[in-house]
């Protein structure tokens, strides 16, 4: 009986340990909305959504800023989640077997360096390039955010991808070749397919960290708090908002960057969200 | 149009995506190397940095950041690795509370960093009066890493073959015992693989750190001094890019993370040898 | 030895690095220092979560509450500067203001090339945009809330840095930072003839300068005070003077 | 007539030899039975009949296999001969979509997009297939909701719709139950009319139920092959004749 | 003596009704096999022998298994029933740690910290699964180095370590080669004259050559239930008839 006691009490131990990420999320979501609430309810919920101006601490509207994260990350999903995706397929199933072993490790290696240095490089590299070569005054551009967003996100969807296309089983690889299919009508047919809820858990993991980037936004994208109209123009996100004006902000502002925070979360809840749906709509059929 | 043509065609586009994200890639590494690695000496990773200008070294960053991934995982992973072992051994899998844990989880790990940062220093630094220390920066990340830690740890437990648990159970060992000497065992290779992945996590990480942890540069005696780790410093140096001296300090510093990334990658792998080895 | 928490402005931390190190090179108390921003600075001091809190602008005595005391440790300008390419030397308060609100947005309307204008401002919040809105005349009040009048589509970066990097490798761009940051890789304009040099601060001429404040509580920790006295002393001034900032003894 | 010729056939994995010098006429129109115990090498001669093993790495061959009298592993065209040669595997694996698109998938894979010659084909490979009554009334559903014998039949029925010759069947009921397994034996006995079947079945009730030809094999040997009455009647081959008297296996 | 007593015994997976109503009856000291299609419920009756089945969700058994006349789903203490009826799986499933400790697990597990104690019923274990003479001098090496034969007369010493009355197999013999099979079959001819077992197994012949009493499993029902001999050459269920015949399976 002596270890019936021990197994108790290493399960309540295990159960307690569980309830600690419970208990966190419980904590952010209440320290977010309790601070952000207020200014919420100060400005008005349409007027700080839909509001293009940002001058605290008169008014708060974020709505320039929820354009410029919408339209950088979904300017990198359009740009680096194809390339991505057929970049996992070279890995998995086109490149001979040492080019993969080659490339993959190089992959890894991107998908762990710090998002600064991709800020680093687009700063060094990207600015000045789109400024000389679209001939416009400073090159931090929405355009530049978006290069550097979709070579950043570029190694976390290929490495889910491919992982995700390699777990597919090799039985409808099989079945398919021993129809006589050719090698790419059974990718595109058969394999991406079924790797479907796989590709789309990278994507979504791409585009949260496009989304919550900010380091590397906050050095390409010249943070103008405008409207952007045109990619061609400087434009501030979401994340950048919170980062740059969090340490000085006081009282109603310092809410209104907490509020940034909450319209940044239900954005990437919205995404997991769709994610969700979009795999459960394959499970039933 | 012919479904070999198509073929060709679509060929020749899975060819020429993977050579654009090669190039790039490697483009990218090789501007930052190539300008990084002549500056990178023995004396800069060594010495410690100084405002008046009279050196620029990494030494006090280095042993912030080493405190920061010590710290971190050190809370982290025993609250990650019960929790793995709580959802996969003890719960039923459909069960509510894996439900809720499940998803608090996964929306920790959807939660955009620079909210933990705003969190950090609301939470950590100002109401629980830590400051802008080590010790605050580190409670923050090992929040933010404990999906991470949670997640793979999980499937690493999964990977452990039913049949050894059916092994164990069917000669009566209990259950503590057959997860201390039986699973955490075999599934050892994947948690500290966990770990390693957290560790390049906590290393990579800017806003959440410098908005807990501040950026002052020497070294911390306690964790309740305040630290700059490595990657918060290259931030900081983007910021003051000026002389030459500071874009090769910057390009030094980048050299020297792509290089820890580098290490810890190796390191993943050859545990990852050593898994496969011990399930053969 | 103890260590003396600092925070705030970073217009002043790297003044304020040094003085740390040359006060540390005497004795044994380790200086802190959070280069966070103005606006956190005085939050700082008022909220006693660091023991010195410094601003680059002058700091209202409600701002701060009766328990903080606040002193000035130097003077700086703020030097509007452009690259070093750009012909312009010189330029009125009026043609600063009106490229600021976007009324002017290229060189040639102020005899320069034909170039659209890169205005480079600081986040809000920051001391040095706030001495130079309020000098500048750059606010405008929106429901009586003073607000700033600087354009939205003026890019903004954190740091006297970044606006000098900016500023530096942008033949088009135009910024303000503290004059004690000023060097040959960019060059200082002259505003309304007038050369922004230390002489001319103390003088009165160039009229774009604005205080470094220390705060800190009414009754300091010993360790604090002893530094705030070594600031004030005429040792720690003449650290200032050297780094081409104003002393103020 | 033979549709196929094996000939001095060696096949390795890296270092395991599976298949050691094999001789080996199969029969038009008929079934030929592949038995023998766990990892004697069944299923891998199997696949060397529609060059399945190429997917596998580190796979060496040596020896020749004519089909019709061309050797397959000379022709460059795999896709023709796997069109030619139809598969059937141990577990049902139809494809994740309905069970229309499963069946015309080899159709469209060759490019053919005529609609109505697609949906002729479908049906006359689901009635050859005994499905056609059983799921005419739900083509569009998932093929996941059959059963698993109704899958299997669903992967024998999307093999006959490209018009194969020679049908490979790798112990196509073993995952099955005794009724479902039944059918695919009745169903074997229709197909055997027009096409020519080898199967591998690790049951030797079944290889006497259903096959012409039966060949033995004992770790990587042919070791006899004749016809199916011959070997357990009168069993030629010491091991042969320990296998079917049940001494292994 | 009969060893376990079944009654009135159903079994649900979630809605599949896995065993329909088992009675019966397993002797002491004989070896008892089951067999049947598969599918038809043999794992799963083996598994409630000694509550295996507990492991798996959604379960959900009514009617009673004694061992010698305790009814084993009313007692708490199943780590005690699982120490007296030891199991060998399909697949054999050491340990990844050493050979030794392998076989000390079940004794280790129950807190035994002699160390002389453990050596000597280690060494007696592997003995008895006729391993010692094959392993003695590499008892510290690691059991995956074993070949598959061995390894399940390892698992098989494992069982016998902690020196239980009955021995549950399930198709122990269907992932070894024949020589190995036949190792084991030799070794349950030892095993039978200590202990009681009940064994899976999908060869008739095996059954035949192994058993003293056969289990006929169809479809969740136990059809028949006699002395092997009875089974095989006189089977009075029209389904035992024609499974043992090969009309199916
Ligand atoms: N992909 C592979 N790599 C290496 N060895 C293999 C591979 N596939 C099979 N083998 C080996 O080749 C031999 C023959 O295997 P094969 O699968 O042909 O046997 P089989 O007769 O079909 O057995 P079973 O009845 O178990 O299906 C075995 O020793 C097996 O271990
Ligand atoms: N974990 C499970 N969950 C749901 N159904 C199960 C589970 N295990 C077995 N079954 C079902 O219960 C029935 C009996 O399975 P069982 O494994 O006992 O068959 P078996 O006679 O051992 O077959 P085999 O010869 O294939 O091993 C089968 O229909 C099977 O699909
Ligand atoms: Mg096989
Ligand atoms: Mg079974
Ligand atoms: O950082 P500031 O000095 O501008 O407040």
């Amino acid at each position: 009986m002596r270890t019936d006691y021990l197994g108790t009490f290493f399960k309540y131990l295990f159960f307690l340990s569980a309830f600690i990420g419970v208990l966190s999320v419980a904590t952010i979501g209440y320290f977010l909305f309790y601070e952000g609430i207020p200014a919420i309810k100060h400005a008005g919920l349409i007027e700080f959504l839909s509001g293009r101006e940002w001058l605290p601490p008169a008014l708060y509207g974020i709505a320039s800023m929820i354009v410029a994260s919408l339209v950088s990350s979904l300017g990198a999903v359009i740009i680096g989640v194809p390339i991505a995706i057929l970049c996992a397929v070279f890995l998995a199933e086109i490149a001979p077997k040492w080019l993969a072993n080659l490339v993959r490790p190089a992959i890894e290696l991107l998908a762990g360096i710090p998002s600064v240095v991709y800020g680093f490089f687009g700063l060094v590299i990207i600015v000045p390039a789109i400024q000389t070569l679209f001939n416009i005054p400073a090159g931090s551009t929405l355009l530049a955010a978006i290069i550097v967003l979709s070579v950043m996100i570029l190694p976390t969807v290929i490495t889910i991808a491919e992982t995700s296309i390699r777990a597919v089983p090799s039985t409808y690889k099989e079945g398919a070749l021993a129809l006589g299919a050719s090698q790419v009508y059974t990718i595109f047919k058969v394999i991406l397919p079924a790797a479907r809820s796989g590709i789309l858990a990278g994507i979504v993991l791409g585009v949260a960290r496009a989304v919550g980037e900010t380091m590397a936004i906050i050095m390409v994208m010249g943070n103008a708090p405008a409207m952007p109209n045109s990619l061609l123009e400087s434009a501030r996100s979401l994340t950048a908002n919170i980062a740059l004006e969090m340490s000085y902000a006081t009282g109603m502002h310092a809410s209104s960057l907490y509020a940034t925070g909450i319209v940044l979360l239900i954005f990437v809840m919205l995404l997991n969200a769709c994610l969700l749906y979009l795999n459960r709509q394959r499970a039933y059929s | 149009m012919n479904q070999a043509i198509k073929d060709k065609f679509a060929l020749t586009a899975i060819w020429t995506c993977a050579l654009i994200t090669i190039l790039f890639l490697v483009w990218m590494l090789w501007h930052i190397l190539s300008n990084g690695l002549s500056y990178v000496s023995w004396e800069f990773v060594t010495s410690s940095y100084s405002a008046i200008g009279k050196a620029s070294g990494i030494w006090s960053m280095i042993v912030s950041t080493i405190y920061m991934v010590v710290l971190s995982i050190s809370i982290a992973a025993p609250l990650g690795i019960m929790t793995a072992l709580f959802l996969t051994e003890y719960a039923k899998p459909s069960s509510n509370s894996v439900k809720v844990i499940r998803f608090c989880t996964e929306s920790l790990a959807g939660i955009p960093s620079i909210i933990y940062g705003l969190f950090g220093m609301t939470f950590f630094v100002v109401t629980l009066g830590l400051g802008f220390s080590i010790l605050s920066g580190a409670l923050t990340l090992s929040i933010l890493i404990l999906p991470v830690i949670i997640r793979t740890t999980e499937e690493a437990l999964l990977a452990v073959p039913q049949a050894y648990r059916e092994a164990a159970y069917g000669l009566g060992a209990s259950k503590i015992y057959t997860i201390w000497r039986v699973i955490l065992p075999s599934a050892m290779p994947g948690i500290i693989t966990a770990v390693i992945l957290s560790t390049g996590r906590i290393i990579g990480e800017s806003a959440p750190v410098f908005l807990t942890a501040g950026m002052v540069t020497r070294i911390p005696e306690s964790v309740f001094d305040s630290g700059r780790t490595l990657t918060v410093h290259l931030y900081k140096l983007t910021q003051e890019l000026f002389t030459i001296h500071e874009w090769n300090q910057a390009y030094a510093t980048a050299t020297v993370l792509i290089m820890l990334v580098l290490a810890i990658n190796v390191i993943t792998k050859i545990i990852g040898k050593q898994l496969n080895k011990a399930n053969y | 030895g103890n260590t003396v928490t600092v925070s705030g402005s970073t217009s002043v931390t790297g003044l304020m690095e040094v003085l740390a190190e040359t006060y540390q090179l005497q004795q044994n108390d380790y200086i802190e220092v959070q280069g966070t921003g103005s606006g956190a600075g005085i939050r700082a001091a008022k909220e006693g979560t660091s023991m010195i809190g410094m601003s680059s602008r002058p700091v209202a005595t409600d701002e701060l509450g009766k328990d903080v005391q606040q002193f000035v440790m130097a003077l700086d300008g703020i030097a509007v500067a452009v690259n070093n390419q750009n012909p312009i030397k010189n330029l009125s308060i009026e043609q600063v203001k009106a490229i600021y609100t976007g009324d002017i947005n290229n060189w040639s309307q102020v005899g320069g090339d034909d170039q659209a204008i890169v205005a480079v401002t600081r986040e809000v919040g920051s001391g040095t945009r706030g001495a130079f809105e309020d000098i500048m005349g750059l606010t405008r009040k929106i429901n009586d809330i003073t607000v700033t009048a600087i354009s939205a589509r003026a890019q903004v970066q954190s740091g006297n840095g970044s606006i000098k990097t900016l500023v530096a490798n942008n033949s088009a761009a135009i910024g303000f930072i503290s004059l004690g940051s000023v060097d040959e890789s960019l060059a200082a304009l002259q505003i309304e003839g007038v050369d922004a040099t230390k002489a001319n601060i103390q003088t009165g001429d160039y009229g774009i300068a604005r205080p470094f404040v220390l705060m800190a509580a009414n009754s300091p920790e010993p360790e604090a005070q002893q530094f705030i006295d070594y600031i004030m002393s005429s040792e720690g001034q003449q650290v200032i003077a050297d780094h081409g900032y104003i002393e103020v003894k | 007539m033979n549709k196929f010729n094996v000939r001095d056939l060696d096949l390795y994995y890296g270092d395991t030899h599976a298949l050691k010098n094999i001789n080996m006429l199969i029969p038009e129109r008929k079934v030929t039975a592949l038995i023998g115990p766990s990892g004697c090498g069944k299923s891998t001669l199997l696949r060397t009949l529609n060059r399945m093993n190429d997917l596998i790495e580190n796979v060496h061959i040596s020896g020749h296999v004519e089909l019709e009298g061309v050797d397959i592993y000379q022709s460059r065209d795999i896709s023709d001969l796997r069109m030619k040669v139809g598969m059937v595997f141990q577990k049902p694996n139809p494809f994740p979509m309905s069970i229309f698109e499963n069946v015309a998938f080899g159709l469209k894979a060759q490019g053919i997009n005529d609609k109505q010659l697609i949906k002729d084909t479908v049906e006359n490979a689901l009635r050859s297939a005994a499905l056609w009554d059983e799921v005419s009334d739900r083509l569009n559903s998932h093929a996941f909701g059959l059963s698993g014998g109704q899958q299997q039949r669903l992967c024998i029925a999307r093999a006959i719709a490209i018009q194969p010759d020679v049908i490979l069947m790798d112990e196509p009921t073993s995952a099955l139950d005794p009724i479902a397994t039944h059918r695919i034996e009745q169903l074997m006995e229709e197909l055997r009319k027009e096409y020519t079947i080898v199967i591998v079945t690790h049951s030797m009730n079944q290889a006497k139920r259903i096959s012409d030809k039966t060949a033995v094999f004992w770790m990587g040997e042919l070791v006899e092959h004749a016809d199916t009455q011959e070997i357990f009647n009168n069993p030629q081959d010491r091991r042969t004749k320990a296998y079917v008297n049940g001494e292994f296996g």
